[in-house]
């Protein structure tokens, strides 16, 4: 067995902290080292090269790499070995900058874990065997789901490189939050008119299969071939004979709130969710429809040209197989009663940023007016940052959209009521992005009044006369560095945003992992910032943490990109991590049969012993640890490769 | 005078035993007198009329093959264990005690010196508490060993007859291959490779627990794996070799085999493999597994009836007191 | 940590949330005591008693098992047989005379690094007061 | 019965028995005990606090440790109190450096702290201990009619806020039969001790929290604090005076207020001992009810 050993300085980020050249000296004197270097970044170019020149001349058949965190480079390194004819698992790293030289002080300490760190690699590496990745192949098709912008725009992606796709969306239509929005920052093009040609689009395409009005029940994580149950509610309206006509909703005598405008209108029991909708099909809401509640009516089946209607429409489930997954869930807005001192919910035109965007559309409650519960135009309008963000008490991140997201709403005020006074109360202006601190700089010049400085409470308690019948803000202007009172007609609070309801069932069916906030995690912040550390499950949108309009898109894009290539590859490289069984060993006696999650162990009706299923095996070794008579062992994680580091590294 | 001359050498010495394996030779029965015939016995203390010096008498390596059943705790153990490695040919771990520390290895779960006094002084039925131990002189008690060991953490040992007492075949099987002059590989174990399981003719389904039971808590079903039905069943983790003897006769094996090859902890083996199994149709977030081994009190006991000195901690932590 | 105590404590953690747990707090360059010694292995569910004897038996004065939190380990339910093995396992060690901080099983998940090095200084600063371990000294044989 | 450890701090030992006792008289009607920890100091807030806030955390620390001895839990009613103590156990855990100097003064006095307690405020035990359901069917006496202001003060919420929610008071003046106004002002600041060294600011913040609740017509004011109560009913002479208000609404704690919709008699809850006597008020309910 020879082995070679190389330390990387990682410029400083190593060397600065471990004594390199001691580390390379104490390497030299193990059992099996032909050869111990160091170098500047092992991961650069002459880096690798200097493996496989040690490889090719001195003919090594192990290779110890001391540098970064496996997670970070350990491909980076195989491949380096593959390329110089080595087997790329005859490596083995030792992380001496995530777990020694970042996290260490003391730099006599962090030399000497180093050196153990390193030891226990060199004699683990000298028990590894050669491994061959297995192939798994990639199904041609593709589930997004959230039929919002950034779904959309994955769905539409993939389909344009003509695979299959299935779009779930648990709402009657696709459109998500960015079909609620009137206008978009900085630029203020219609926010309907960009996103309905892509919505329609959707299901023009014929690679793409809508299932709008679903939801995934649960799927089974295969990589390559993810089987995926969805649940289809039912609209109790035949959507292939629905013309859209809407003629339905005209008559239906039963009455809700419009989740579309947030409630601030009302909707029939059977509806279109909003003119633009697709797919333009009516609904039918149970809870609302006289015909579920009392059996009585059914004017919509009188109305229905096309008698579309069906009362006896029962969910419907799918079975999919698909090859990878790009979750698009989006966001869910702050809920603003939450902070109680704002009195939303009481006061009544304290409103949220979102109802705002709905009472600037055309097409929302007030058809464009932004007037007040009364009527009335407000002469004077708040605008608070902010809420529910950079708050301990709620959500500590900032929400990233909220500042810009409130200049655009100050600017539409001023389009809107050019009289009108508007307060901007701001605790920074984050204006970080193309066109945005511009956008700013204009808004200002429109007259907004920027107030630095976040209200303590917003009170319908005048204290002085020119108060009586206002909504009062009270708020430390931090620039004059006095506490002052705002009378205002209107208050609009900028809520932040939040990771969805379902998010954490979501995480949890498709087995990805989510930050403390509650977003789904990526596999690396930088490097990988759209895959999840199951392979093949990607993410995009709002779902990952908060975004605007231009990033989730960009971010759609990217993973519809990671998907597609897997599938353009055709098959996943699974690592060779498999469980082997050794049946002059087995017994049979069947502890290990039910632990897998997997099913990839059985019994061999013959002998009654136990085989493998190489294909189903994922390779987490819990029937290794399990195995009794040590029949079972893990490639890769071998008992007597573990037990060697664990020698190496307490020597 | 000839042919005595060609008969190979055997002698059955003892460490700390109860020396049933001893006796369990005569299980051979009448097979036993064609073993005599065969062989000459130099010095089996529980079988003929023999005494130390017999054995000392004979030169080094002068007996072809010592079975040497018992655990090694005191010196008289350890003194007898180096004479039989310097008399013997071969020498043979005969039974769990020499092959892994057996019953009395289970000193090694407090200290020995406590244990000696229990015996000696604590017993409740001794009336003479007071009296000292002596170590000295005329009758003086052995001295004990730091703890207990098995016979080749001592001395050198070719091969190795497990089992309590080992199983009958086993024994002639080695009998027979030393007659026959077979070359026997150092470290050969006169067992099988397999676990009990593999010997048991119980049926197998499927292996999830709700609960342990002990043995006298149900009706266990004769025909059933009895892991399945809840009962600790060392089986899974032991040597086979025994024809599943004990879970033949419905009882749960108690693994006097001990580990299986490549194993070094069968308690170890044993334990994960019951901790897997166990509660496995209630595996989720909720699920709340406090007290599921309550009715496993003495997991040392348990697991390591018969092999704690071979174990990989060996022995109870000496506490610096 | 005022003393450096010179104990040992060995790591087991599953690559997916605990390794990259303790990566995070790598990057995050939280400062912790250098007497932990990580492992590698795929899922908390691959670690074998034996392992954590052996570590112990080798001159460990710790071991810590570490997975993902309950309904995330990355192979569904692997956490659950590491935490009933530990449970089980724990009873045997303490019967051994193993003290109760010297083993310890947590869950900390890929975002949790601070998690990690108060754990970490947590433990080492318990075991520190226990002391070495020095398992095998006391099985040598003697004579 | 249970018990709650307890610390009862300054004011409600001089000033404001009656919160101590009517908290007392509740725990009696509804199964809590008040366990008083012995030899505790002073909580460090007021006037302390802003000299030398790091001198509150030492000085509480000891209370912490004090308390460490009995049980991981301590009850507080003040909200001054409840804010610097849970302050200080929450500051002791996340501050490497204050635990350090914490640690070192209390070795000065031979004491340890482990850094387990948690600091609970009376309301939130009393909201999240007992079953609404529970506590309902205790009430004999339903304050029918009357309309009070729930004024949980600044503190309970801040910086620490206790685990309810921000509607718990109005939930419990609902179940002993009241009615409670929806007020604004209900987490704002009370004036503290303004109203003595900046009587400008103070009053002017002691006016903002009556005006409302006169306009919204509350016959009652609960309070959680003692300062609070002090500030709100003391002052109300004063803030006439400055302000050519005419306030005169009594001022009461809401363990008062809940012990007597549960039967207690005025004289267990030292009812009618505030400087505006509450009981017409509350007897106005019981006339009311037939």
């Amino acid at each position: 067995m020879k082995i070679g050993v190389y330390i990387c300085h990682c410029g400083t980020n190593i060397a600065g902290v471990v004594d390199v050249a001691k580390v390379v000296e104490f390497a030299a004197t193990l059992p099996n080292v032909a050869v111990a270097r160091d170098y500047k970044y092992m991961c650069s170019e002459p880096g690798q090269n200097l493996i496989g020149e040690d490889i090719r001349h001195l003919g090594l058949d192990g290779v110890v790499v001391a540098a970064c965190s496996p997670t970070m480079h350990e491909p980076t390194f195989q491949t380096a070995l593959s390329r110089a004819g080595a087997n790329p698992y005859m490596l083995q790293m030792a992380s001496i900058r995530e777990h020694v030289s970042w996290v260490t002080s003391d730099p006599v300490e962090a030399t000497e874990k180093a050196k153990k760190l390193v030891e226990a690699a060199i004699s683990r590496v000298s028990l590894q065997e050669p491994l061959e990745k297995r192939r798994i192949p990639v199904k041609q098709s593709v589930l997004v789901v959230g039929g919002g912008i950034a779904g959309i725009e994955a769905a539409l992606k993939c389909a344009d490189a003509g695979k299959k796709v299935y779009l779930v969306e648990k709402e009657p239509s696709i459109g998500g939050h960015m079909a609620m929005f009137d206008k978009t920052f900085p630029t203020l093009d219609c926010s309907q008119c960009i996103l309905t040609p892509k919505m329609v689009e959707v299901v023009r395409n014929e690679n793409i299969e809508l299932l709008d009005y679903s939801e995934v029940r649960e799927i089974s994580v295969h990589v390559g071939d993810f089987k995926v149950s969805i649940v289809r509610k039912p609209r109790y309206v035949d959507s292939s004979k629905c013309t859209g006509c809407a003629v339905c909703s005209t008559k239906c005598p039963g009455k809700a709130p419009d989740e579309f405008n947030l409630g601030m209108s009302k909707r029939k029991a059977i509806y279109v969710p909003f003119p633009q909708a697709v797919p333009l099909k009516a609904v039918i809401d149970r809870e609302s429809c006289l015909y579920f509640q009392k059996n009585i009516c059914k004017v919509c089946v009188k109305f229905c040209s096309a008698d579309a209607i069906d009362f006896e429409q029962k969910p419907e489930e799918l079975e999919l197989g698909v090859g990878a997954v790009i979750l698009a869930t989006g966001f869910k807005p702050f809920d603003a009663r939450r902070v109680s001192e704002y009195g939303y919910g009481k006061l009544p035109n304290v409103i949220t940023s979102l109802e705002f965007e709905r009472m600037t559309s055309a097409s929302g409650p007030t058809a464009g007016k932004i007037v007040l519960k009364d009527g009335r135009e407000p002469e004077s309008v708040a605008i608070v940052h902010c809420v529910g963000s950079r708050n301990v008490n709620y959500n500590v991140y900032c929400s990233k959209i909220c500042c810009m997201q409130s200049l655009k709403h100050a600017h539409l005020l001023k389009e809107h009521l050019p009289g009108v006074a508007v307060y901007d109360f701001f605790i920074d202006m984050r204006a970080a992005g193309k066109g945005y601190e511009e956008f700013y700089k204009r808004v200002m010049g429109e007259g907004t009044i920027m107030v630095r400085g976040r209200p303590a409470y917003i009170t319908d308690v005048p204290s002085k006369p020119e108060e009586k019948g206002k909504l009062v803000l009270v708020a430390e202007d931090t620039v004059l560095s006095t506490v002052m009172r705002y009378p205002v007609d209107m208050v609009v609070l900028s809520v932040g945003l939040e990771a969805g309801e379902d998010a954490k069932e979501l995480a949890h069916t498709f087995t990805c992992s989510r930050t403390a906030d509650g977003f789904f995690l990526e596999r690396h912040p930088k490097l990988a910032p759209v895959s999840t550390p199951t392979a093949g499950v990607f993410i995009a949108g709002a779902s990952q943490g908060p975004k605007d309009i231009p990033e989730s898109v960009a971010q759609a894009g990217a993973a519809a990109a990671e998907a597609l290539a897997m599938m353009g590859k055709g098959y996943f490289e699974l690592e060779p991590y498999v469980a082997r069984i050794d049946e002059d060993l087995c017994s049979g006696c069947g502890i290990c049969l039910d632990l897998c999650a997997y099913n990839a162990l059985e019994r061999i009706p013959e002998t009654g012993l136990t085989r493998v299923v190489e294909a189903l095996c994922q390779g987490c070794g819990a029937c290794v640890a399990a195995c009794p008579s040590n029949a079972l062992d893990l490639d890769g994680f071998k008992n007597n490769q573990i037990m060697a580091e664990l020698e190496g590294i307490l020597a | 005078m000839k042919p005595e001359r060609t008969k190979p050498k055997l002698a059955i010495a003892l460490g700390a035993t109860c020396s049933g394996c001893d006796y369990s030779l005569l299980d051979l029965g009448a097979g036993l007198l064609d073993v005599t015939d065969q062989v000459e016995i130099v010095y089996w203390p529980t079988g003929i009329d023999s005494k130390l010096e017999d054995l000392q008498a004979v030169p080094d390596r002068g007996v072809d093959l010592i079975l040497f059943d018992g655990a090694v705790v005191n010196e008289d153990n350890l003194e007898m264990a180096r004479l039989c490695r310097k008399k013997a040919k071969m020498l043979a771990a005969f039974g769990s005690c020499g092959a892994y520390g057996g019953i009395p290895g289970l000193i090694n779960s407090g200290s020995p010196k406590k244990i000696l006094l229990e015996v000696y002084q604590g017993l409740p039925t001794r009336s003479d508490k007071a009296e000292a131990l002596n170590f000295e002189g005329e009758d003086a008690l052995p001295k004990m060993l730091g703890q207990a060991y098995s016979l080749d953490q001592v001395v050198d040992v070719d091969v190795y007859l497990p089992g309590c007492p080992p199983p009958l075949k086993l024994v002639a099987g080695l009998l027979t291959d030393v007659l026959a002059g077979k070359a026997i590989p150092k470290g050969t174990f006169y067992a099988s490779n397999r676990a009990v399981c593999y010997e048991c003719k119980r049926v197998k389904e499927n292996k999830s627990i709700d609960a342990i039971h002990r043995y006298h808590e149900i009706q266990p079903d004769p025909t059933r794996c009895l892991l399945e039905q809840g009962i600790v069943c060392l089986g899974p983790a032991t040597r086979g070799g025994c024809d599943a003897v004990c879970c033949t006769q419905n009882q749960p094996c108690r693994g006097c085999m001990g580990a299986l090859p490549h194993s070094e902890d069968s308690g170890a083996e044993m334990m994960s493999a019951l901790a897997s199994i166990m509660e496995l149709n209630n595996e989720n977030k909720e699920a709340d597994y406090t007290g599921i081994f309550d009715g496993l009190n003495d997991p040392l006991g348990t697991f390591y009836t018969f092999t704690l000195p071979k174990s990989i901690l060996g022995r109870r932590k000496v506490d610096q007191s | 940590m005022s003393e450096r105590p010179n104990v040992r404590i060995v790591a087991l953690l599953c690559r997916w949330c605990s390794y990259a747990g303790a990566d995070l707090a790598g990057v995050s360059r939280m400062k912790y005591a250098a007497n932990v010694l990580p492992i590698k292995v795929p899922c908390s569910a691959r670690v074998d008693p034996q392992l954590v004897l052996k570590a112990f038996s080798e001159g460990a004065d710790g071991v810590l098992l570490a997975g993902c939190h309950p309904g995330d380990c990355h192979y569904l339910k692997g956490n659950y047989k590491a935490l009933r093995r530990f449970q089980l396992l724990k009873k045997f060690t303490s019967q051994m005379g193993i003290e109760d901080d010297r083993l310890r099983l947590e869950w900390i998940s890929a975002s949790e690094g601070s998690r990690y090095a108060d754990v970490v200084n947590d433990m080492t600063t318990k075991v520190a007061k226990l002391g070495r371990l020095n398992w095998r000294r006391e099985i040598a044989i003697e004579a | 019965m249970k018990t709650l450890q307890f610390f009862p701090g300054c004011s409600l030992q001089g000033f404001n028995t009656a919160y101590y006792r009517s908290a007392i008289t509740l725990g009696n009607i509804i199964g809590y005990k008040l366990d008083e920890i012995d030899d505790w100091n002073c909580c460090g807030a007021t006037a302390y606090f802003s000299i030398s806030e790091e001198r509150t955390f030492l000085a509480n620390a000891r209370n912490l440790a004090l308390a460490e001895k009995k049980s991981k839990e301590l009850t507080v009613a003040c909200g001054a109190c409840f804010a610097s103590l849970s302050k200080t156990a929450k500051y002791y855990t996340d501050s490497r450096k204050l635990a350090y100097l914490m640690d070192n003064a209390l070795k000065e006095a031979g004491m340890v702290y482990d850094g387990k307690v948690k600091v609970r405020h009376l309301l939130e035990v009393v909201f999240n201990e007992y079953p609404r359901g529970e506590l309902a069917a205790k009430v004999v006496r339903p304050l029918k009619g009357i309309k009070m202001a729930p004024y949980y003060g600044c503190m309970i919420f801040r910086p620490v806020p206790a685990p309810i929610p921000r509607d718990a008071l109005e939930q419990l003046i609902q179940l002993a039969g009241g009615e409670a106004i929806d007020f604004t002002a209900k987490d704002r600041c009370c004036g503290g001790m303004l109203v003595n060294n900046r009587p400008d600011v103070g009053l002017a913040l002691v006016k903002d929290l009556l005006s409302e609740a006169q306009q919204k017509g509350s016959q009652l004011m609960i309070t959680t604090c003692p300062l609070c109560q002090v500030n709100l009913e003391l002052y109300q002479g004063a803030v006439n005076r400055k302000y050519g208000t005419d306030f005169k609404i009594p001022v009461i704690y809401f363990t008062q207020m809940l012990g007597y919709a549960m039967g207690a008699s005025a004289k267990e809850l030292m009812l009618g001992s505030e400087l505006i006597n509450s009981l017409p008020v509350l007897q106005g309910a019981r006339v009311s009810k037939n």
